[in-house]
């Protein structure tokens, strides 16, 4: 178009700039993904082969030792029978609507990428309350992974790693990871500076005091982190199916574009049962061994 | 949704939907600027995906035109859409229609002839490796709940691929598909999949599609291919599939001109295969390509316009 | 507990200074140039904490701070385990050690078996039950739970908590928090204790109590106790030596009697003007020496004596040393009775002895009830001096 | 397939009944939605009105008019030369990169938006607080919304209200709006008791204890949640170009089409501008009115 | 300070428990079959915090309650204001309106115009700066913010805070903190004062300028102050009425000499033992009548009268009363010297008298320096009573 005045149009780079600049670095990465794309692969196939394994497990093994095994963990671990109960109906539910072998798929997946995010995400939390200059690096890092839109890197990340487990597993941890992050970081900022005093005084190492007041103290605020990081796992299933991950995610997609809406709210409510699964067991287990500060 | 009100030769207020591949931008966007400077109509364009669109035109009436809608993608919701009067076909969007089939990238074929076959294919299953199951061979087939998904998966059984240990995996969507082509073309490793043409993979990327050595059976694609309730699917090779410019009953009615128009707009793949690889590489959008479509391809555009019109448009290009 | 003091001093402060605020580096030459705290609060939003502050505490004593409220006293205590870094000068333990030089593995040892810290405001751990709590300095050593626990509930129920170990802090009330904090410090075995106002939340009974627990603590184990306490009367109860800080500064420093006897400043005075004079001094800062010695073995030859003197009484010597004191009065009638003998027992006056480390309060009664000066005798039963009426009225009504 | 065993495979609902009922009930919905879907849509059409007006008014001013604008209120608002300044040349980057219009769209939809779930939310998280009942409630509804996946959604949405702005923003603010009132509840039930009591006891009404001591004793956690429901509606952006909300996910979705990954990223990283942006003015602004708690 | 008390009662307390803990409804029961404290709590985990209690409070008085740490002194005062809300009983407030009936709005009236409180934590806020907290009260009420930012300020000032105002309580050292929240519920005017341990970080002087401020407080606006403390001394010197609790029980309640020299148990008895007397009693409570009355006008006269009493001095009425003590030895110097005139001022001893209300403490060096009892004499010159030595005596070895 003509005679645009820069008081009306931003003042923009040049059109073939722009489109040079995009075409070497979409060939930089190209490059780059033929030169290690390999390489990165071969490093993840260990836990490509344990994700595949784990799946396999839970699809394969009768539905009520599955279910069994399930419920289980959930007691133990809430030592909660209100729960289990619910979570036993629920999965029955599930199960007799036809969603089983796509909610074990699901559960496969989301499992891991959880543990991985919780996993990672308190220790970094821990450092970035620590050192300010950690979490001024971090944070921005973290706005990044969390607003970056997962569509930009779904393609990229498959094209170095191929489609399936793993690309998806990445994706789901890079937008989940970052609520854990933060509110560890906040809940250990804090803390009762007098407590930690008390802690200081009576010569507890920084582990120490990190495992016996920082991390109890800060709990109401972590557990909110992991409910969060749980949810947003959760809420990737169908973005990570996208990509070839298996489960409740593909019957959604298959849903949206037929149209089929009660067959969408089905899966999407069967995510729902995985989602409350996590959550509530993992606050009741919060609860459960720390439930003076819960109660705080 | 407010259209009765509206005379029949004025055109008003139109909605495009501008979809996210490359082809039904640019179609988008010839036909904002045709219908803008040819029919003074006040072009406005919304996003979406074909999901979004397709339900959002039965249902409410918005946007009016779909450009360029595959069949493939929610055939049932618009035939019924159509059925309903709601939705009206304008026409065919690509005259020679879309083209399917099972791919494998060029550099194999060059490699070994064979590989053009399906017999070859099958020969070389083992090339295909599995990405979870390195002792599997993989098909990628058309993105689940797609229409394509039900004719892949029965030609797939069609061809007993199962019994030559290919495993078909899902790709979830269009980008799976589309990342794991990209994968295989940076390696140069093998890949074997569904894919349709004209599209920006194929453009950019040169695959050759595999022949089965059946050739069409229109008869027997209809009825049981791609039909959810065929027991006993035979190989056939796709017939061309509908892609068609799709417009809501009330734009039908307001602006017949311009649903005129929109009839006969439509491209040959060999034009449309040439814009998209100019596109490519210019990584240009649909609006760029839609200045250098109208420039370059006077002839073909003209005739879908009566010449008043044509003239308007062509001062409006010049203005630009 | 007045212990020789000549022993080598255990910390020792030298040039203290604190400064808080943002940039107490760059304002800490205010308080060289000798600006006041509230000039350099008004100037620059810092406060002074501390200034130029320079102490010996030695092995063994009980140290006690006071001063008014604001004036630095728990900022001085923070120092010594180094909860607060000073923004200038140095605390050397040991006499030799600066600790702002210890690394990080010195300073945990420090803190876990050479100091231990009751708090002003308790900081208890909310989320640890009371016996935790008490249990918590040991937790950090690595102490054993079975033996950890153990202790902490014996000291739990000398702080007399016995059955509150499985309630939580927030259950508590006040007094019955900062007794778990107490238990706490008592339960680590080190032999410094930092006490910041230790015993301000507790009712007279159990203050008492836990006086008797320190002064115990101390003279069996021979701990350091460095005590801050607004109590006069307790630190007077408590103190080897007082030191005195007012807004920062250190004013005075010395033993109980010093400080009230010979107040260094105005200050000290009207601090002290309250102080329960009868309760803090002892005997033997008030008794003056007993002048009137009768040493005549026989009943006339005392009664001679004493009539020399100004005074109608006297302090009986024999070859054994002082026997009791003798009324001229008892004298006379002896000698109108006849008795020409020597003086014995039975002449002696029925009173007590008081000793010369009684606290004056305690010999008040007997001195209004006794006409003439009372003999001080020690234990082995050595006079060392009178208590008049008059010279405890004079001390008493000093101020 | 043949004999399936309930021991082998979960006794499932029969295949018929559960078409009929998907069917019913999609029809059903159908129905509803082509009853009342006029008149819902009316019920919003001032919002809509609203949304359009707003985004002519960002799209159609001077670029530099609106730049002045934006750098102004992050001034007024943050009080930090160094975010405005940071701001100001992050939004030139975008202006320079060929994505001002694209960026205006989006900063519109995203605003009100986010204000909308900030300002639903910490009420919500406030009555949540202050009952146990009200929580028990809201608890598994927010679970809902975060899980159930957009498209499972989308597509109904779109039938009722049909494409464009409005189902965009619903969309945006049910995924949004979960840890802003998550957090806020939490943070409010934290609060000190004694501060609280102490409160109470100088007569206090229940507003006043909220305002002036519940609030700002919570900021770092409401914070925290108003954090997280800007980095989630941000992520929400390309879901919202689906069903026909213009700005920045739609090129997103383009390029990840077309493979075209640096237009992906540099939008991608226009979407993260405003992210940061929002943030950290927010947090700034938070900071600035209360920060003897944050830095608590 | 005594003022009358027979005054209408302004919070009568009827009957009050309190259980903590979750089923204390439950376990209620427990409580009135008579188990103990600890016995509820080893087989419930529930803490008995108050048992039974019955009390009045009149208005204008200052009513101190005293207790072991623990025995449900807070407990007992977040009633009044119903921070709590009791197990069982009722607060009857103005005699009849019983607060558990009040509406909300009633209820944050009286918490707002008739009620501020000390908290034994202080409760500060940590977000507002030490002039917020101080003005929080009127801010509440609704005062504008110049007005209650003045008034706070004076108050901050009285209590030795100037220059802080823009603080924030962390920056506070403990008794500045308590400072603050004594400013804040100065500030409000309400004419009950809940004081908990509200003196107890302050440092002698500070505390004493308190006391007194409380003191004026009340003579001059008549405020009701419910005051717990653990310092016998401070409870004796504000104290109206002292009431004392024990693990939940009240055990005694009356004026302070009644409690120190008629405690009802052994409990209070020990509990008072420690208490300095001489400073807890006024000679009031300790003199004699005064017996020896000389009221012959001439000299001889009364030398003839004296010297009929067994003792060698005389107090000297003449028609306007009592003028001074004379001495047997005066009259007979004067005789000897032949002076056969009137008793006159000049033959009176030259001794200070002392009045009924001054602390015993304050008279004893005089008594001690006089060997004669001395004049109690009120201040219109009336003679009360006297003073011997003896009797002073006796009241402080009485433990
Ligand atoms: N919130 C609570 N939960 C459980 N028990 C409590 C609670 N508050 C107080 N108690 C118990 O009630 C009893 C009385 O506590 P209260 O705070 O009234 O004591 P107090 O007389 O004020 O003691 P102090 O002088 O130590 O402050 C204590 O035994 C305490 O353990
Ligand atoms: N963290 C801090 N930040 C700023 N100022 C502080 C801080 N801690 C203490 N101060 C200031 O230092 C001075 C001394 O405080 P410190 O706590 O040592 O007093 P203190 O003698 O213990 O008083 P108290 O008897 O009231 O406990 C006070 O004026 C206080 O305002
Ligand atoms: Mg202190
Ligand atoms: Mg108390």
């Amino acid at each position: 178009m003509a005679e645009k005045s820069w008081l009306t149009d931003f003042p923009q780079m040049d059109r073939d700039d722009l489109v040079a600049i995009r075409k070497s670095l979409d060939g930089t990465y190209r490059d780059f993904s033929r030169e290690y794309g390999e390489m990165i692969e071969g490093f993840f196939d260990p836990l490509l082969q344990f994700l595949v394994a784990f799946e396999k497990l839970l699809v394969n093994s009768p539905w009520w030792a599955v279910l069994i095994a399930i419920i289980g963990l959930v007691y133990l671990v809430s030592r909660s029978w209100k729960l289990s109960v619910g979570i036993t109906v629920a999965m029955c539910a599930v199960g007799y609507f036809g969603m089983w072998e796509d909610t074990m798929r699901t559960l496969s997946i989301i499992t891991v990428s959880t543990l991985t995010s919780i996993v990672l995400g308190i220790p970094i939390g821990i450092l970035m309350a620590r050192s300010n200059r950690v979490q001024s690096i971090v944070t921005p890092t973290l706005d990044i992974m969390q607003t970056m839109p997962a569509f930009v890197y779904l393609v990229p990340v498959v094209m170095l790693l191929g489609i399936g487990k793993i690309p998806g597993l990445i994706a789901v941890v890079i937008y989940a990871i970052a609520p854990v992050i933060r509110l560890t970081n906040l809940g250990i900022r804090m803390v009762d500076s007098e407590v930690l005093e008390a802690a200081t005084a009576y010569g507890a190492t920084p582990f120490q005091r990190l495992i016996r007041v920082q991390l109890p103290l800060s709990l109401p605020n972590i557990m909110a982190g992991v409910n969060q990081t749980i949810m947003m796992a959760l809420s990737m299933v169908v973005i990570a199916s996208m990509i070839g991950v298996k489960g409740l995610g593909q019957p959604v997609l298959k849903s949206i574009t037929n149209q089929y809406f009660t067959m969408g709210l089905l899966n999407g409510l069967a995510i729902v049962v995985l989602a409350i699964m996590f959550d509530r067991t993992s606050q009741a287990y919060a609860k459960r061994t720390n439930n003076r500060v819960s109660s705080h | 949704a407010d259209t009765e009100k509206k005379t029949a030769t004025e055109c008003g207020d139109v909605t495009i939907a501008e979809m996210n591949w490359k082809s039904a931008s640019l179609t988008a966007h010839i036909d904002k600027f045709i219908l803008t400077n040819g029919y003074d109509c006040k072009v406005e364009m919304v996003p979406g995906g074909t999901e979004a669109i397709g339900t959002s035109m039965v249902e409410k009436g918005e946007p009016d035109i779909a450009p360029e809608l595959w069949a493939n993608a929610m055939k049932e919701a618009i035939d019924k859409g159509v059925a309903e009067k709601r939705l009206r076909y304008a026409g065919k969007s690509l005259s020679d229609g879309g083209e399917e089939g099972f791919w494998v990238p060029k550099y194999m074929v060059d490699e070994n002839p064979k590989m053009a076959t399906i017999e070859g294919v099958i020969e070389n299953a083992k090339l295909f490796t599995h990405p979870e199951d390195k002792s599997k061979s993989a098909f990628y087939g058309c993105p689940a709940g797609w229409n394509c998904e039900i004719s892949s998966g029965h030609l797939f059984k069609a061809l007993k691929l199962g019994d030559a240990n290919f495993d078909l995996v899902d790709p979830g969507s269009a980008a799976g598909l589309d990342g794991s082509i990209a994968r295989a073309f940076e390696r140069k490793i093998p890949w074997f999949g569904y894919y349709w043409a004209p599209t920006a993979i194929l453009g950019k990327y040169e695959m050759v599609k595999v022949d089965f050595g059946s050739g069409i059976d229109k008869e027997e694609f209809l009825n049981c291919t791609s039909s959810k309730d065929c027991k006993d699917p035979k190989v056939t090779m796709y017939p061309p599939s509908l892609v068609t410019t799709v417009t809501t009953e009330g734009f039908a009615i307001r602006a017949p001109e311009a649903f005129d128009y929109l009839s006969k707009r439509s491209f040959t793949n060999a034009d449309m295969n040439v814009v998209l690889a100019w596109m490519e590489e210019n990584q240009a959008d649909g609006e760029v390509a839609m200045e250098h479509y109208l420039e370059e391809n006077e002839a073909a555009w003209t005739a879908w316009v009566s010449e008043d019109v044509a003239t308007k448009v062509k001062k409006a290009l010049k203005a630009l | 507990m007045t212990q020789a003091t000549e022993v080598k001093p255990l910390i020792r402060v030298k040039n203290l200074y604190q400064l808080f605020g943002k940039d107490a580096k760059k304002h800490i030459h205010l308080v060289h140039e000798g600006k006041s705290k509230d000039e350099i609060l008004a100037q620059t939003g810092h406060t002074l904490g501390l200034k130029d502050i320079n102490l010996e505490i030695n092995k063994g004593e009980t140290f006690v701070i006071m001063g008014l409220s604001g004036s630095g006293k728990s900022t001085l205590i923070r120092h010594f385990n180094r909860l607060i870094d000073p923004t200038e000068g140095s605390i050397l333990i040991d006499d030799d050690q600066d600790i702002l030089t210890l690394s990080t593995k010195e300073l945990q040892h420090l803190r876990r078996k050479r100091m231990s810290m009751v708090f002003q405001r308790f900081g208890l751990m909310p989320h640890r039950t009371v016996l935790e709590n008490s249990a918590y300095g040991l937790s950090v050593q690595g102490v054993s739970k079975a033996e950890r626990n153990k202790k902490a509930t014996e000291w739990l129920e000398i702080v007399g908590l016995k059955g509150y170990e499985k309630q939580y802090p927030s259950q508590l009330s006040g007094g019955q928090q900062q007794r778990v904090g107490l238990a706490r410090a008592f339960c680590t075995d080190a032999d410094i204790l930092l006490m910041d106002e230790a015993f301000s939340a507790l009712d007279p009974l159990i203050r008492s109590e836990m006086q008797d627990q320190l002064v115990e603590l101390q003279e069996t184990l021979n701990k350091t106790i460095i005590f801050i306490t607004h109590d006069l009367d307790e630190a007077l109860r408590l103190g080897d030596r007082i030191a005195i800080l007012k807004d920062g500064e250190l004013i005075q420093v010395g033993t109980p009697e010093k400080i009230l006897l010979e107040p260094a400043t105005d200050y000290v005075e009207a601090f002290v003007k309250d102080v329960n004079r009868a309760r803090a001094l002892t005997v033997e800062t008030v008794m003056k020496p007993a002048k009137h010695r009768i040493t005549e073995e026989s009943i006339a030859g005392a009664l001679a004596q004493m009539r020399k003197m100004p005074e109608d009484y006297g302090y009986y010597f024999n070859d054994d040393g002082y026997q009791g004191v003798i009324l001229q009065e008892t004298l006379e009638a002896a000698t109108k009775d006849g008795n020409t003998g020597n003086v014995s027992d039975e002449f002696m006056e029925d009173i007590d002895n008081i000793s010369p480390s009684d606290i004056l309060e305690s010999v008040i009664p007997e001195t209004l009830n006794t006409d003439y000066p009372l003999p001080v005798v020690d234990d082995k039963g050595k006079l060392q001096g009178q208590l008049s009426q008059s010279s405890v009225a004079d001390v008493l009504s000093n101020p």
